[in-house]
């Protein structure tokens, strides 16, 4: 049957005057004729996690995967960071963000260490963080050398954070990041989130289910998804 | 902005490109019926036999223009095509997805149309000959680009890929040709020319010049006839597509 | 942080990961022995036969087993997210795409190279014939692994891209085929083969230096 | 003019012939293949179209 067209998502944000450092102006998405996003507004100040809750398939991962430059943006939009255009494309901004996406990002038939050693190469290390304080910080200390095919689903989602945690980055795009995760592993995520942004990090998450994060500043965006 | 990069960028948006198109394919068709017409009587009946193949050589009033027109609508798909990847235009981007199928047929024509010439004269009707080669070479990337475009679910990101195909191969074509041409006289030395180089009498040259008229022509106004339903397609829920033919719906976009 | 310091890591996870299943870099070494024997039972034994199509037979059996491993190039990488961590890191992408296609061609193709000099030597082919053959198929397995990457980086979103991969790729190859052949078979004949081979080597060195950039714009289409 | 001898096209008929049939069958596939579609288009969109009517109406 074919689905009725719905209302485009748009994400009310209350305009405040504070200090905005990244900022997303007059976004627009369209696939297969279904308007996903319109005039997505959207800041994201230092120090801050931004949640943006919606049911699936209301245009949250698009939005993510657009300000990260992996979906191409079909009408060119505004985003700018502490006054600067903030272009995912360009290697200057790449540097400043990390993505965890549904898809983890790890091979399963390297071990956990040699899952990290690589993007401690490939994407540089924090000086204050080794490969092994990343794993023991996220509860997988005795797994660096097994599997993570053979790790649990809460287990690798945990070897994934242990990345965003080795890894330099002032933006975190995070999609659905309690995904997967027992209590525990919730904490684990808040306090990951509370320590970035304590460093005068920034994090925009995504999430349809009720965990709101335990941290010390967060706002909650809500996207008013179409109605299937 | 001069008149022509205005009029460019007017033709870039849906709209104005569905109605300019619109106004322009009767013209175009009136045009290809009457010099196709033309050219075909010429070439039929008025040019006479060649003294060598005697009738036979008429399949050239078909077969060279295919020929050239295989090759002319694909750099016409690579020209659009790159416009829709970098401006990410999504009329270049259609222009250049209807103008396949158009290349793969006369594609098709020319290598038909030389086998069915090639028998009188060489006795067979496939020859390893070098152009005859480079052209089934040809219709397999037409068939790789047409392929890609159906195979991917999202129209827009289908474009952009089968158009980098199309661009890949466009730069490989030169290759193919050069390298086949080499391999045909390597193995058979070089076979009589299907045209033959000599020079071509005038009698026989204007139907040639008006059948290659003709099918650009025709290829003309029906890329534009494709490209108006494929752009209807992708604009459907757009309130100016349902106008353009006469449909009213509620809740569509703006 | 460096761009080689970078290249290197994919480089070296990528042989890494291939080591860890050895089985199947073996694959296109057994494709390409299986098939050879296959040609003499099917043509028959006839030494003088059998070296005559010995160049064009060697050469389209090894083609056909690099195609085999192509598509393994990226989907893996796409299905687990990986990909999207190339294409968001501030390292270039094309470089990105020239270390896996290197990283591909040292797992599958570098092993067609070292094996095809004994499926000849069956073939009964002069051990001078065999350098050439084995120079040629070095020079062109690069190309066939640049090119296939394009095809692969346009394909790999489908859900069944493997077969149609190689109606993408196989017209681009036919340059390749036929300059590698006609190396062979002018030393079979007693000519030189240098020609044939430089134009080779052109083709390698346009492949590398273009390829990467095709694929590169291939994978961003693929991953959104 | 001897209509024979025309078709006969000095015994190679069938080969001259049988390349413009060939030429005429293809680019009459071409020409008709965007009018199809367009009718089978417009045809889904009418039905869309009732299909919305029907659900604003509810």
């Amino acid at each position: 049957m074919m689905k009725p067209l719905g209302q485009p998502a748009s994400i009310a944000t209350p305009s405040g005057p504070r200090k905005t450092l990244l900022q997303v102006h007059s976004l627009f998405f369209q696939r297969n004729q279904l308007t996903i996003l319109e005039n997505v507004q959207l800041t994201l100040d230092a120090g801050e996690v931004v949640l943006i809750r919606g049911e699936n398939g209301s245009g949250k991962s698009t939005l993510i995967r657009l300000l990260t430059g992996l979906v191409p943006a079909q009408e060119p939009f505004e985003v700018s960071l502490d006054g600067e255009r903030f272009d995912p494309g360009d290697p200057r901004c790449q540097v400043q963000f990390q993505y965890l996406g549904h898809n983890l990002g790890l091979k399963d038939n390297l071990t956990c260490a040699e899952n990290l050693k690589f993007y401690a190469d490939f994407l540089g290390r924090r000086a204050d963080v080794t490969v092994q304080g990343a794993l023991n910080a996220c509860g997988l200390d005795g797994y660096q050398y097994s599997e993570a095919g053979r790790l649990s689903a809460g287990q690798r989602k945990r070897l994934a954070l242990a990345r965003l945690l080795l890894c330099p980055a002032r933006i975190w795009f995070l999609d659905e990041p309690y995904s997967n995760l027992d209590a525990e592993g919730i904490t684990l995520v808040d306090r990951l989130l509370q320590r970035h942004i304590s460093e005068d990090g920034r994090a925009l998450m995504t999430s349809h289910g009720t965990f709101v994060p335990q941290v010390s500043n967060h706002r909650e965006l809500e996207i008013d998804g179409w109605t299937p | 902005m001069n008149k022509l990069t205005l009029w460019f960028h007017k033709l870039g948006s849906p709209e104005y490109f569905y109605r300019f198109s619109g106004k322009l394919i009767p013209w175009l068709a009136l045009a290809c019926t009457v010099v196709l017409g033309w050219g075909l009587y010429r070439g039929l009946f008025v040019a006479p036999p060649d003294y060598q193949q005697g009738d036979s050589y008429r399949i050239i009033f078909i077969h060279v223009p295919s020929a050239w027109m295989s090759l002319f609508i694909y750099v016409a798909m690579c020209v659009s095509g790159v416009v829709g990847i970098v401006w990410r235009i999504k009329v270049a981007e259609i222009v250049a997805m209807a103008s396949a199928p158009i290349g793969a047929a006369f594609t098709a024509i020319t290598l038909v149309t030389g086998a069915l010439w090639g028998r009188p004269m060489w006795g067979s009707y496939w020859v390893w000959d070098a152009r005859l080669t480079s052209e089934l070479v040809l219709l397999f990337i037409y068939i790789g680009v047409i392929g890609l475009y159906q195979a991917i679910e999202d129209r827009r990101s289908a474009a952009r890929a089968a158009s980098i195909l199309a661009l890949v191969g466009l730069v490989n074509i030169p290759i193919i040709h050069f390298s086949v041409e080499w391999w045909a006289t390597l193995h058979q030395g070089s076979t009589v020319n299907l045209m033959g180089e000599n020079a071509i009498h005038p009698s026989m040259l204007w139907p040639l010049l008006a059948m290659a008229l003709a099918t650009k022509l025709f290829y003309a106004f029906n890329v534009l006839q494709r490209a108006r339903v494929m752009l209807l397609d992708q604009e459907s829920n757009k309130r100016w597509a349902q106008r353009a033919i006469g449909l009213d719906m509620p809740g569509s976009a703006a | 942080m460096s761009l080689p310091r970078a290249v290197l890591a994919l480089l070296l996870r990528d042989l890494r990961l291939a080591l860890r299943r050895r089985s199947e870099m073996l694959t296109p070494v057994l494709f390409l022995l299986m098939v050879a024997t296959l040609f003499p039972l099917g043509l028959g034994p006839d030494r003088d036969l059998l070296v005559s199509i010995a160049p064009g037979v060697i050469w389209v059996i090894s083609l056909l087993a690099c195609m085999l491993s192509l598509s393994l190039m990226f989907y893996a990488d796409l299905e687990d997210g990986t990909l999207d961590q190339l294409i968001i890191s501030r390292w270039p992408l094309p470089v990105l795409a020239l270390a896996k296609v290197g990283a591909h061609w040292l797992v599958s193709g570098l092993p067609v190279v070292l094996v095809a000099p004994v499926v000849a030597v069956a073939y009964g082919l002069s051990s001078e014939t065999i350098g050439v053959m084995a120079l040629s198929l070095l020079l062109g397995t690069p190309i066939l692994s640049s090119i296939g990457a394009i095809g692969v980086s346009l394909s790999v979103g489908l859900r069944r891209g493997g077969m149609f991969l190689s109606l993408l790729v196989l017209p681009l190859y036919v340059p390749v085929i036929i300059f590698a052949t006609a190396a062979v078979t002018a030393s079979l004949e007693g000519f030189s083969p240098a020609a044939s081979l430089y134009l080779l080597a052109a083709m390698l060195v346009l492949a590398v230096t273009t390829a990467p950039f095709a694929i590169a714009a291939g994978l961003r289409i693929s991953v959104s | 003019m001897d209509w024979q001898a025309f078709f006969a096209m000095g015994g190679y008929g069938t080969f001259v012939w049988g390349s413009y049939a060939v030429f005429t069958v293809i680019l009459l596939i071409v020409l008709a293949a965007p009018m199809v579609k367009k009718r089978a288009l417009m045809k889904e969109l009418k039905q869309r179209q009732a299909l919305a009517r029907r659900r604003s109406k509810s």
